[in-house]
């Protein structure tokens, strides 16, 4: 895949100053590019959320800072985690005083960082809690749930862990949120075509014009199966067949969905498989309370598409209607 | 003469394991696009090339305190699964032997065992679930009986070579339980694990010397 | 590419029935599903916008339907015009008393059928106004600009309209500050890969590995040039230099900018692009007022990018910053 | 025997020109890709399926009428450029024989004109433009010029038709100059415009029946 690059080891500091430059007025940054926090930073009196990645998933992970949202971001290279001393930096620079939380993606070497991250911060007396991400159902089975991996699920925790922090709500009520709506979200993910990290410069797999891998992740890795490209009414009820087992919803039930791109992908190809969806779920008599189509959570140039699912009571309904506003997600 | 290694050896370790490690970026990038995100070769260069700044830029006084510095120095510049672990490896075995100016073949023994500990707390991984672990942890088992048998630290550290060779052949055939490389399924058996591919490699440079 | 579709001759009608199942708050249809309006409509008292084209350009046309932008929209086949049937159906289900702008792309099919149906609005007493859209320096030299074709700019018209019949303006004054955008508006683009038509089956044109297209539309077509590809910042100042010599704006004036992706590029290469865009227009002393990097005018898999600059004054400014609300664009 | 043209014959011949469009759908679309934006293939094919439907299921009484129903037909089925354009020239057609139950050639020179020049009001594209017009437009001429001189509308028709083949080889080395292959500029010189190609086409087919 061709890319509007320049030197490929400068594709994360180039990305980030152009986004600092054009969002002067909500982003700014701790110490260096790769800490991207809000701009009005530390919000006193509001527990401080932080997360952290890869680059190469805009809008995840950074896209997510803003009111309503999260307070920080530590920005890794493509694909890759972050170091403690970036995660670090955003800690200190957002906390407000009523300590921070870190929501992230179950992936070995973000955690590892994390978890130094939290270890240096407790030394400066900054209260830190963990929530990992682990939505997606195609990385292990049920009973190994805890190896699963984080995907576009997490855009819902960032969404309900932001809101209840927003309103006010202590370190504990924001993790539990948290949890909650993560208990509740389930995703599943098919890509159709590799994505290409720069310096690498050859794609993460090579796939065959009639194929697809069916329970990818956003990194470009293959998916746990290949198989024949399908229809789109197909794919969706695969998808659906696999989130719904796992998730369990029953007739009256309220969802929110998301209908995530990886990159490539159209929207117009994502509401094709919205409207798949939609149906599947009219004929369990389950009803959709929010529809999010569009690019959520990304792998670059990557085609293909994940949906996620999230059951959603009274509260977490409530939460994920609040407002929010960052550079890549406004809701009124 | 005394049989003792001095910070200079440990720098000129450090810059073989370091050197190998950017001749084979492009091999490591393709073990891991096999079965993982293909970012390992990139970050193992990247470390390699900040050490390979540090070791020239950093005299060695205080072995222990020189490699922990190197294990910062890592983390920074290449914070992914391996990268991390690399780290910590580097870290934990600076810790073993800190104030030190030069080191006894016992205190090799615990720096090599220290890093595989460092590296299996801050993974969590087991033994059999296909990473660096199953490369390592052999390797400084087979180090530290060696000595105790006796033996040069040369002639150990060829026995650790061996039995970090034969840990990454035994778990190839396996399926990977951990990490990225787990989520890719069955397609990961028979298919070589990039850490120990990677460590045997970086051992080897290290006792080639 | 690989597509995630069913019968390629439903693309889009179930896009369209993803698109209402998914902001049935927001979007309803007149007569038929071709012809999408907001479903508030009509908007008694206000101004009625419309616009209509091809679909694969998601957001562009129907995802600026919405509040503070437009009523209503036909929606033709993948690349091709709507029927003047269906732009009539929408010029009467959203006609609130004040008269109908019709704001589209320069394209012949649109042009003749917008024409046949302003003619058929116009003998139900409805007042129709046309204002095309022909932002593309690279489609004709300044001397043609008449003959120019109208590509991501449309959005600027789109929410300057919107704004201006928010506000309550007579039909005169929207026209006016249409067409007073649209003036001080300038687009160039670069498509690095094609797009393949549902029904074609096959792609738009083939491009060597290390080769781009200059001047490329958003139809899928081959561009105006053919050649090696070159790194972001020289791509990005061979367009800033295209559309500076056209707009000639002077230091001091201020700019709302678009770095617009094609549909596969990712948002990291788009603000890598931004980054130079700022550095060129800061050496200018130029400012920005506002900027807006992400797809908002698309070819449906391509990769590439467009660059939009409009001048604004304090009007256009104020009519930029009103707030908007479509399923695609929120804007506080 | 009269020498008229019924509305049967009308029929036929446009069944003819529809049958002929969907067998070249490929053909087309691969013109309009070279220079254009691939969808005249489509849209036309779409036009002939809507057509051949409507002649199925539409029996012939006033002509006039019955043509301007099939524009209204095409332009329903396929509103681009050409579907557009192919539909005015339907209704136009229509227009001139209005209430006629069967046709003189006279009536075949006042259809043809007026779909000439139907097209040319909406498009606006004057001859050497590189359309369409340069085909329609000399063959509408030759057609009328025949019958003036007494021919056979079948003679005439062929007269037409080789016509429309030199106007369309004519523009062939020309530029461009209005609608999207405008904007591909000089690429276009040298290549066929699709729009001539398929009026050629169906021309062939309508007066080879
Ligand atoms: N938890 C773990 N503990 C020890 N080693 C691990 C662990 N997870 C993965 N590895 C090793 O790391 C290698 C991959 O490294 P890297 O590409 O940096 O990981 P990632 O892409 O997941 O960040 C694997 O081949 C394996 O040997
Ligand atoms: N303004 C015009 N008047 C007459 N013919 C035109 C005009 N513009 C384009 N054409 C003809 O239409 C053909 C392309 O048709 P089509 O693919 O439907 O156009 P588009 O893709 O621009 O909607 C061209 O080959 C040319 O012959
Ligand atoms: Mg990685
Ligand atoms: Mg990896
Ligand atoms: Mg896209
Ligand atoms: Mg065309």
């Amino acid at each position: 895949m061709k890319k509007i690059i320049n030197n490929p080891a400068d594709f994360v500091p180039e990305m980030l100053d152009g986004l600092l430059r054009a969002h002067p007025d909500q982003l700014d940054y701790a110490d260096e590019l790769h800490a991207i926090v809000r701009a009005d930073s530390p919000v006193e009196g509001k527990v401080a959320l932080a997360t952290g990645g890869g680059s190469g998933h805009l809008p995840v992970f950074l896209g997510y800072v803003g009111k309503g949202m999260l307070d920080g971001c530590a920005v890794g290279d493509v694909f890759a985690s972050p170091s403690a001393d970036q995660m670090l930096s955003v800690t200190q620079r957002i906390h407000g005083g009523k300590g921070v939380v870190y929501i992230y993606g179950n992936y070995g070497g973000d955690v590892m960082n994390f978890d130094m991250a939290a270890e240096m911060a407790e030394m400066d007396d900054i209260e830190v809690r963990t929530v990992l991400v682990k939505d997606d159902v195609a990385s292990a089975p049920p009973e190994e749930a805890d190896r699963r991996r984080g995907v576009a699920g997490m855009v819902f925790a960032f969404k309900a862990a932001g809101a209840k922090a927003d309103m006010g709500a202590d370190i504990d009520e924001v993790v539990r949120v948290t949890e909650k709506i993560l208990a509740n979200t389930r995703t599943m993910g098919v890509a159709l075509s590799p994505c290409t990290v720069p310096l690498a410069g050859k794609p993460t797999f090579t796939i065959g014009e009639d194929e697809m891998e069916i329970g990818m992740g956003i990194h470009g890795e293959p998916g746990m199966k290949r198989e024949k490209l399908q229809s789109a009414d197909e794919i969706t009820t695969r998808m659906m067949e696999a989130i719904l087992a796992d998730l369990q919803p029953q007739a009256g039930d309220r969802l929110a969905v998301m209908v995530n791109g990886l990159g490539a992908t159209p929207p117009e190809e994502l509401y094709i498989m919205f409207r798949k969806v939609h149906q599947i779920l009219s004929d369990r008599e389950i009803s959709v309370h929010r529809a999010y189509v569009g690019e959520y959570a990304t792998s670059m140039e990557m085609a293909g598409a994940s949906i996620t699912l999230c059951r959603v009571d009274d509260e977490l309904a409530e939460l994920l209607d609040y407002p929010a506003h960052t550079p890549f997600f406004t809701q009124l | 003469m005394r049989n003792t290694i001095s910070g200079e050896a440990v720098a000129g370790a450090l810059r073989r394991g370091c050197t190998t490690l950017s001749e084979q970026v492009d091999y490591l990038t393709s073990l891991d696009q096999a079965l993982g995100d293909g970012d390992m070769g990139i970050t193992m260069g990247k470390i390699a090339a900040a050490l390979l700044d540090y070791v020239d830029a950093t005299p060695v006084e205080d072995i222990g305190q020189w490699l922990a510095k190197a294990g910062m120095t890592a983390n920074r510049a290449g914070p992914s699964t391996m990268g991390t672990l690399t780290a910590t490896a580097l870290m934990r075995a600076g810790k073993a032997v800190k104030g030190k100016n030069e080191l006894t073949a016992d205190d090799l023994v615990a720096m090599f065992n220290a890093a595989d500990q460092g590296m299996q707390d801050r993974g969590k991984a087991k033994p059999g679930d296909k990473t660096i672990i199953d490369a390592i942890h052999p390797a400084a088992q087979a180090f530290e009986a060696a000595i105790a048998a006796g033996v040069s630290p040369q002639e150990a550290g060829a026995k650790a070579l061996a039995a970090a060779e034969e840990g990454r052949d035994s778990v190839t055939p396996l399926r990977s339980k951990i990490g990225r490389a787990s989520w890719v399924g069955e397609r990961t058996e028979g298919k070589l694990d990039p850490g120990c591919a990677m460590f045997v490699l970086v051992l080897e440079a290290v006792v080639g010397g």
